[in-house]
């Protein structure tokens, strides 16, 4: 079956480690702060200028000063800091982050993503996501796998204007956990009673299937 | 002392000078850390034709929205924009031009403006439609695109705390673009919420230089909340 | 917390993996801020062909001068040297190469390294020595030339204070380049005066966050003045 | 008579504003803090890091944490700011410091500075002069006229190389105070005592004359 929100939150905070600084996207992404594994420590870089990032407060401690990069109300962390935007995205585009979860429309197989932009709809702009996605090394995409009439979002080549070229590695859909390599999509894991040839006819770009393809587990 | 001492105690006097057709940096990001009290003395003098530099546009009725009704943006330089219907209509019909900029490149042409940088190389946009008539190069293997540093006429900027001289310190994520509004203006406007007697601040504490900083003002602010989220009170206690 | 937890306890566990003809970005003024204690142990561990990053290169017996005597730096990137003797004999003897660069210009590589910016543009040097094999070009009617970042394999910082996240907080005049060299090594080292338990540090006052930070360690300084200047006690009462 | 190291400082000091923020390099710009006039606040800025630069200080309250660009201890005046190399540099590049005086060993008459190398000399290096002299509007170079031998050091083009190119408006030396405009010095004022043909003498670059030369007030 495929992946709920919070599944698909809880696979990703798999590829946590103790001592990863993160930034993690409006959306699914968000959610993954709430699976971070007991024993590990994690710091979140919230580009508008924080890291370490706390829970939301309560009505008694919300600060307007205090948001995150989605305009929320939020908390620090202990050993937390405060910067300028300028240098948030040194940190960002510096490759200093070591992990970032964002969402997409459409990713493909030469690793470009498109997530900003739906040309002939209202362009609210790309915010950080263009930097997010040029400056990390380490990035996750998390989407469903194709939209509700089952087409495709991982494709051969992106429709949709870029928000970044050739800079994703790996997507986590709520079907399949897949790397891209030398222009081909690569499965890894698959959701728990998914099967490859589902996974299959979802996936437009080139699919590459190793004999054994095991399923995710939790 | 009279030579450093920025205050001005008027709002008018703040923003004396400001013309159709001047660009001005605005510090904030959404509607935290804005210098609401500059925006609405803008509005009030009904200047026209202004492009704005700012990370958004704030909201209907709040923040750089309120420019709106009245069209006095001609253009708006900002990473996401939209929180408002006029916002909205004005783009769709034309009547707004909107350059999106990335924030990590916004937050970079702004320091770069201050900082006599003409334009730097970066990653962020290449290949993307920001890369559209910008060069692009290779450096050690990987592809960049040049982008162009921002100042303004005018920069408004919100602050924390500040001495007379204008050293300013900002409070939490309240300072986002501010510190970098700070450096990019020909005429740099500051409104805080303190004002302290100069030698108060800690020289090794002070996040914008008062070199930066032409009129000071103390006002006092709304700070809405765009996005207020909070948890129960309880399942707080054991954070 | 161990994740977050930069502090080692010794200067070899500080200062390992530095292996021959790597290149080390060293913070410091003169000889105001710099880290004293490291630079101490690439003496004791007699790495050479070191490529050096630093503004200044010590004096014959303290700060990196105590590196040239056993041959240990191939190369200098500074903008002001040759307050020894030996680096003035070593560089008219060809056996050290030595790269002059801007003080402003300099400060910019580090931090463009840090940053993601891989070059950027400056009017410093134009039409000097300091232009010869770089692009030059006018922006609004000024000259410019091309300026590429620097990165270290390792970057080697002296701060006052931290938590032992390794946020950073710095002391008056000693944070001159220690900053932005913190940004810039592969594997950035830290010593300080003073190790504080998370949390004690003001997140609104911290210079460098923790993030740019993989070792920290806590040392005893000498702190030698390079240049004492004193006014007589009585002079200075009206002061 | 010529002016003395004093006389230059006293003399440039004449040119400060009240709230100027002023760079001065090393020897005789240093001396001009001396002669700031009563009632009237400048702060210094030293570009290793210090905005607001006090006097020395006394025994009891050295600090080695607190020096200036010549690496000698100082205090800091009241309401001084501490910042990093970059933002020290931010602030000089990008003209914000409204007036800095520098030595030079030649200034040509196309603005033209040499101050920092002599070839076959050793070189120590241009520290921060090369950015302080691109990112100044507002420099005065302060320097004798002429060598010990007689050989003068304002030129139609520089001999030694440059530490930056069209940047020099003003000069102030032991004889005269010149303006550099339009490819040629133009004689603003002459050092009490010093005659008009004594500068010509001693100024190889072309100098333009007007009909009346004032000397100097002090």
């Amino acid at each position: 079956m495929a992946l709920s929100r919070e599944q698909i939150a809880q696979r990703v905070a798999q590829e946590l480690q103790d001592g990863f600084y993160v930034n993690l996207g409006i959306g699914i992404p968000t959610l993954v702060a709430n699976f971070v594994p007991d024993n590990m420590d994690v710091m979140l870089q919230s580009e508008n200028g924080l890291l370490g990032m706390g829970q939301f407060p309560t009505e008694e401690t919300i600060d307007a000063d205090l948001i995150n990069a989605g305009k929320q109300t939020v908390t620090m962390a202990k050993g937390a800091s405060i910067f300028d935007s300028a240098e948030s995205f040194a940190m960002i585009r510096g490759g200093h982050v070591d992990l970032t979860v964002l969402g997409a429309f459409e990713v493909d197989a030469n690793g470009n993503i498109a997530s900003y932009m739906i040309p002939g709809k209202l362009i609210k702009g790309m915010g950080g996501a263009m930097d997010l996605v040029a400056g990390a090394d380490n990035i996750i995409v998390t989407m469903t796998h194709a939209s509700k009439h089952g087409v495709s979002k991982l494709l051969s080549n992106c429709t949709l204007p870029l928000t970044g070229k050739g800079c994703i590695k790996r997507v986590l859909t709520d079907l399949a956990f897949i790397e891209i390599k030398d222009g081909k999509f690569h499965l890894l894991e698959r959701a728990p009673g998914v099967s490859v040839a589902e996974i299959i006819k979802l996936t437009e770009g080139e699919l590459v299937i190793p004999v054994d393809v095991p399923e995710m587990q939790f | 002392m009279a030579g450093f001492d920025k205050v001005v105690t008027s709002y008018e006097e703040a923003m004396a000078g400001l013309e159709d057709n001047m660009t001005v940096i605005a510090g904030g990001f959404g509607l935290c850390g804005i210098p609401e009290n500059l925006i609405s003395e803008i509005k009030r003098k009904g200047i026209k034709g202004l492009t704005l530099v700012s990370n958004n546009c704030g909201v209907d009725d709040f923040g750089l929205g309120i420019l709106l009704p009245n069209r006095q943006i001609k253009k708006i330089v900002a990473s996401y924009v939209g929180e408002n219907a006029e916002f909205e209509r004005q783009m769709m019909a034309g009547e707004l031009e909107v350059e999106l900029t990335p924030q990590g490149t916004l937050a970079e042409k702004m320091r770069a403006g201050g900082a006599g940088i003409p334009a730097f190389f970066t990653a962020t946009g290449f290949g993307t439609p920001v890369a559209e008539g910008k060069e692009e190069r290779q450096f050690n293997g990987r592809d960049y695109i040049l982008e162009e540093s921002i100042t303004g006429d005018f920069a408004i900027v919100k602050a924390w705390k500040a001495d007379r001289y204008g050293n300013l310190v900002f409070r939490k994520t309240a300072r986002n673009f501010n510190p970098l509004a700070a450096t990019a203006g020909k005429i740099t406007v500051v409104e805080v919420e303190e004002i302290v007697e100069v030698g108060e601040l800690d020289p090794d504490q002070i996040h914008t230089p008062g070199i930066y900083v032409d009129r000071l003002i103390q006002g006092t602010f709304e700070k809405r909340i765009e996005q207020r989220t909070v948890q129960p009170s309880s399942t707080a206690a054991g954070e």
